[in-house]
């Protein structure tokens, strides 16, 4: 088995969850609480990642992250290096690719607050911001474990994107999923099995956990 | 500092249209028919709600005038609020729910001791009784050293002993806020007892023969006819 | 009157020109559904009813026709690799390894050598040319080789294995290209289901795949 | 139907211990103390706690027996019950919530006529006052016909004038009803008015002597004491 | 630009949306009020298809809905027919493909319910059942209209399980995606960009519809 695309799965899988529950609030709570022109349409556009093939995604993504597209120029002249078939690469690609899981769940969990506990805070002198920090997000934690679930398991997933994106460089962008795509290519049905069942117990432990946290929350 | 405040409201069944002032030190006691008004009030006074006309103005303070269209967030007003239906948060337990805008955490004990709900600090908000949760959110209310002390029905779901050491205890605090109060109750002894002043808002408006009409067995109504049949309070000092 | 047909990814433009030209010559209709070879092989195994396959590569077919889905295989085409760059200064170079060898070099593009028939042939030239090894840190693996192609063109890259078929699109005129004589060809083989609907609308089309005129289509795109 | 119930519960600060029985036509007011176990007795009645040894019976049903082991599901012991933090659905109406459970959906309107909240029918809980919600949940649970009726402090948002009102038609609906009711209040008045029976519940057991205590200025404890201070209650019929 | 693709796409994710509502409102409801051992590994399941490449799963899939497979055995016995490279074969491969997203907001929705709600519920007679639908489902809408736009997009842009089962047959099972994807092979970038553009107003109506079947709701 390829413990090496494990390993960089679970790496990438981690840390785009860990990223996207930050980035992802703030829109959610836009979403949820405000009401502006265009509204929808934003929307719209953070939801069309997931109504996208992921090959067209991981096309434009390259299009824009490679040495002259206007991403990876900025990153270049900055650090000099290349975005593209590295793990910081596909992270981010991993982002922008489950972005709407993540946000979808938390907006719903945030408009379900009870509008009397926003009162209340700032009533108590909470700006909106100190509201949604100590208020919203603590009364949000099923509805942000939810959004953790989709996007670490849909991180897991990923593939036509990352093998875009990245190139399948072996323990840098190389995910078990491209494993598997390559044992099925090549007719290798044993050793696609043996890969697809290891993520049995990995989204097990995960869910584990988060159910843990989420639980440990609410008592 | 002084609040005072002339606002009127358009609501459905009838128009709001009132003005008041309570000073510093002051208790005003509002009372009056349940979807008086009452809440609605209190929730323009918080900034939770905006009059459609008129002006809050709170020492040299504009809270709200509609002419000059100011509309000071409730934050900014520093007012200390109990509300009707006691909004604690949920995920949070009694002790941290009172000291979640404490200026000082070591108040919240003594806060605790005095309304005497010290044994349930650890508990979370639906593991306690109606009173207890109501008592906590008097605590949080003081514990922010507010300028302005509005309480809604705050000893409603309290039993009589209980309440009528609180509404002591509340009665020797008011010289110790040195801020104004407006009192939320049904309770007219309570209110006889706090008042400074008494506010009786029927439908909106301010009315002030409503008290003496329900204490006396004066026939007003059919209501009043019924209420005049059962033991009348006569009131012994 | 229609036949179905699963096609190899790469074989899509020259295909498609050929099927309507096909069509109208003899009112048959061409339906069909490209994908990997991969995944059309499994979707075969597990009772797809197409009357005919034009696989990427030759070891499909012959395995099809091990399991008796098929009476027999013929070769349609064969595909060749060369070396795209979109960076024009790239071909300066006398030979394609010399420019390879370049420091300018950061990154090249070759289809999965696992999985795709172009990718194994890139592979073998430049194992010929004894850059393999020297090379493996640059090397990108595209899915396909119309990845790598898009590697290359996008830049993503400095320059790409592609399939000869990729010079005849627009996006090529920008870039510039090495033939790679020592790739092996890719033999794509096809074959023609025992079981099919319409067998004799694909016999048809069979033949008409080694027609003069398909075989100027196959040219243009670079398949000989 | 006689409702009879002998319970005990571990509780954390004391054992809740204690046994009533309450028959058809018969009210019994439940007073005391703020947490003195009055929410969770109701609530053990209604089958949503489980006592930790007793029974409960209501005339030859068997509710729960902790010996045999029978517990029978809230739904099946056909009860209505007002909660003391009225529970209304926030996605319906006034009038659907009343209807929810309703025998005849006719007599709704009756019960909103005579709880005065005919005009807020289509409005959803949140947007009407605290005193209107608690009618409502008193519409909801005399609109299911129940077998028995449990109310947690049911007034306790209402001003005095319509308290006197709906004290009186909850006195005269008694006969009507036909089924045993127990009643939790803090208003002694309102226990002295309405009760056939009033069992005060003092840290989970009865204690007859509370209400003479808390009435006259029989100085027990330090609360007490205070409390005297105020005027005292003196009741002329 | 491909219309018949393009229909036919509209249709999978409208039919798949409706489906999986009816079907993940239960598992939701199971897995948020209920504990049985081996609730963890149940879930862990559900989502699954999530974790694993749209390519694994249309692996799996074809094995088991091939005319030799358990389920197109039972299909091919009922009804004579065959699932695989039918609009009902990528309809299934599709509720499949999409379950999470439909149980995870759903479940996070369940589980805020207030409880007293429920209990006021049972007090008037409802059994669990009606309590389920009267009381838990008409409070969650806005985790159910979460579920509906994550499944009804995702489903858009399902491509690669749909690739396998259904064969791209058109007007059949000949999704805009997979053209999209033919588009991308044949190195026709315009006419990829033309159609994954129409993308966006689909998403935007189909938005807009949910925000205000939302919205209408909690007016
Ligand atoms: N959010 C709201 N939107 C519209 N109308 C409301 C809202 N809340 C209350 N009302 C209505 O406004 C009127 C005043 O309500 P308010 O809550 O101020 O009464 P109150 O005097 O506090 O009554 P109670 O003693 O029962 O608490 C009532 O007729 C009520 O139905
Ligand atoms: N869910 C719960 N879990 C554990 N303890 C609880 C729970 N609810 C209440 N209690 C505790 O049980 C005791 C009795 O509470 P209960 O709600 O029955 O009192 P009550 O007599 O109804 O009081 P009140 O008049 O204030 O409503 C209190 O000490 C309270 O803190
Ligand atoms: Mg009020
Ligand atoms: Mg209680």
């Amino acid at each position: 088995m390829d413990y090496l695309a494990l390993y960089v799965t679970l790496k990438l899988a981690f840390v785009t969850t860990v990223f996207l529950m930050v980035i992802a609030a703030p829109i959610a709570y836009l979403l949820a609480y405000y009401h502006f022109p265009g509204k929808s349409l934003l929307e719209a556009l953070v939801y069309l990642p997931m109504a996208l093939p992921p090959t067209v995604i991981g096309f434009y993504l390259i299009i824009v992250m490679s040495p002259k597209g206007f991403v990876g120029q900025v990153w270049g002249s900055l650090t000099g290096g290349s975005l593209l078939f590295t793990f910081l690469g596909i992270t981010i690609a991993s982002i922008i690719y489950s972005i709407p899981f993540a946000v979808q769940p938390m907006k719903a969990a945030f408009s379900k607050i009870d509008r009397r506990l926003l009162e209340n805070a700032y009533i108590l002198g909470l700006s909106k911001r100190a509201a949604f920090l100590r208020v919203i997000i603590p009364n949000s934690v099923a509805g942000i474990a939810a959004a953790a679930v989709l996007v670490f398991l849909h991180s897991i997933g990923a593939f036509g994107v990352l093998l875009m994106v990245g190139g399948s460089i072996p323990g840098e962008t190389k995910v078990a999923s491209i494993a598997i795509y390559e044992a099925v290519e090549t007719m290798n049905y044993s050793a696609a099995g043996m890969l697809a069942l290891s993520f049995i117990p990995i989204s097990y432990a995960f869910l584990l956990l988060i159910n843990k946290l989420n639980r440990d929350s609410l008592s | 500092m002084t609040i005072s405040a002339s606002i009127k409201r358009r609501l459905k069944y009838y128009d709001l249209d009132l003005s008041f002032t309570c000073a510093t030190n002051k208790m005003m006691v509002m009372i009056g028919p349940s979807g008086g008004g009452k809440t609605t009030i209190i929730r323009m006074l918080a900034g939770l709600e905006k009059p459609d006309e008129g002006q809050v103005i709170f020492g040299d303070e504009v809270w709200f005038d509609s002419e000059r269209r100011i509309n000071i967030t409730p934050q900014k007003r520093r007012l200390g609020y109990v509300f009707q239906d006691y909004n604690l948060f949920p995920h949070l337990n009694l002790l941290d729910n009172a000291a979640f805008a404490a200026v000082e955490k070591k108040e919240v004990d003594d806060l605790f001791e005095l309304l005497k709900i010290s044994h349930l600090k650890k508990r979370r908000p639906h593991m306690v009784s109606g009173g207890e949760r109501q008592r906590c959110a008097i605590c949080q209310a003081l514990a922010r050293h507010p300028r302005l002390l509005l309480l809604d029905e705050p000893f409603s779901a309290l039993d009589v002993v209980t309440r009528r050491g609180l509404r002591e205890e509340l009665k020797s605090l008011k010289g110790r806020l040195s801020c104004p109060i407006i009192y939320v109750t049904h309770d007219i002894h309570e209110a006889l007892f706090l008042a400074d002043e008494i506010l009786p808002v029927v439908d909106g408006k301010i009315d002030r023969g409503w008290m003496q009409r329900t204490i006396t067995r004066e026939p007003g109504e059919a209501v009043q006819a019924k209420g005049a049949r059962e033991p009348r309070l006569s009131l012994v000092y | 009157e229609k036949i179905s047909v699963a096609v190899a990814a790469n074989f899509i433009s020259a295909f498609k020109e050929i099927a309507a030209d096909f069509e109208t010559k003899t009112g048959v209709k061409v339906e069909a559904t490209f994908s990997s070879t991969g995944n059309l092989y499994n979707q075969i195994k597990n009772g797809a009813p197409y009357d005919m396959f034009l696989s990427a590569d030759e070891q499909r077919p012959d395995r099809l026709q091990k399991e008796a889905w098929t009476e027999g295989t013929f070769i349609y085409a064969r595909g060749q690799a060369i070396l795209w760059s979109a960076n024009k200064d790239f071909c300066k170079a006398a030979t394609w390894q010399d420019a390879l060898k370049s420091n300018q070099i950061k990154k090249i593009a070759i289809a999965n050598p696992v999985t795709a028939p172009y990718g194994a042939a890139a592979k073998a030239a430049l194992q010929k040319a004894g850059l393999w090894d020297a090379l493996q840190s640059k090397v990108v693996n595209a899915q396909d080789i119309a990845q790598s192609f898009q590697y290359a063109t996008t830049s993503a890259v400095d320059a790409g294995f592609c399939a000869r078929s990729a010079t005849v699109s627009p996006q090529a005129a920008s870039g510039c290209f090495y033939n790679v004589p020592e790739a092996p060809d890719i033999v794509q083989a096809a074959c023609i289901a025992k079981n099919a609907k319409n067998k004799k609308g694909a016999e048809l089309f069979a033949a008409f795949l080694s027609s003069e005129h398909a075989v100027q289509i196959k040219a243009k795109y670079g398949y000989r």
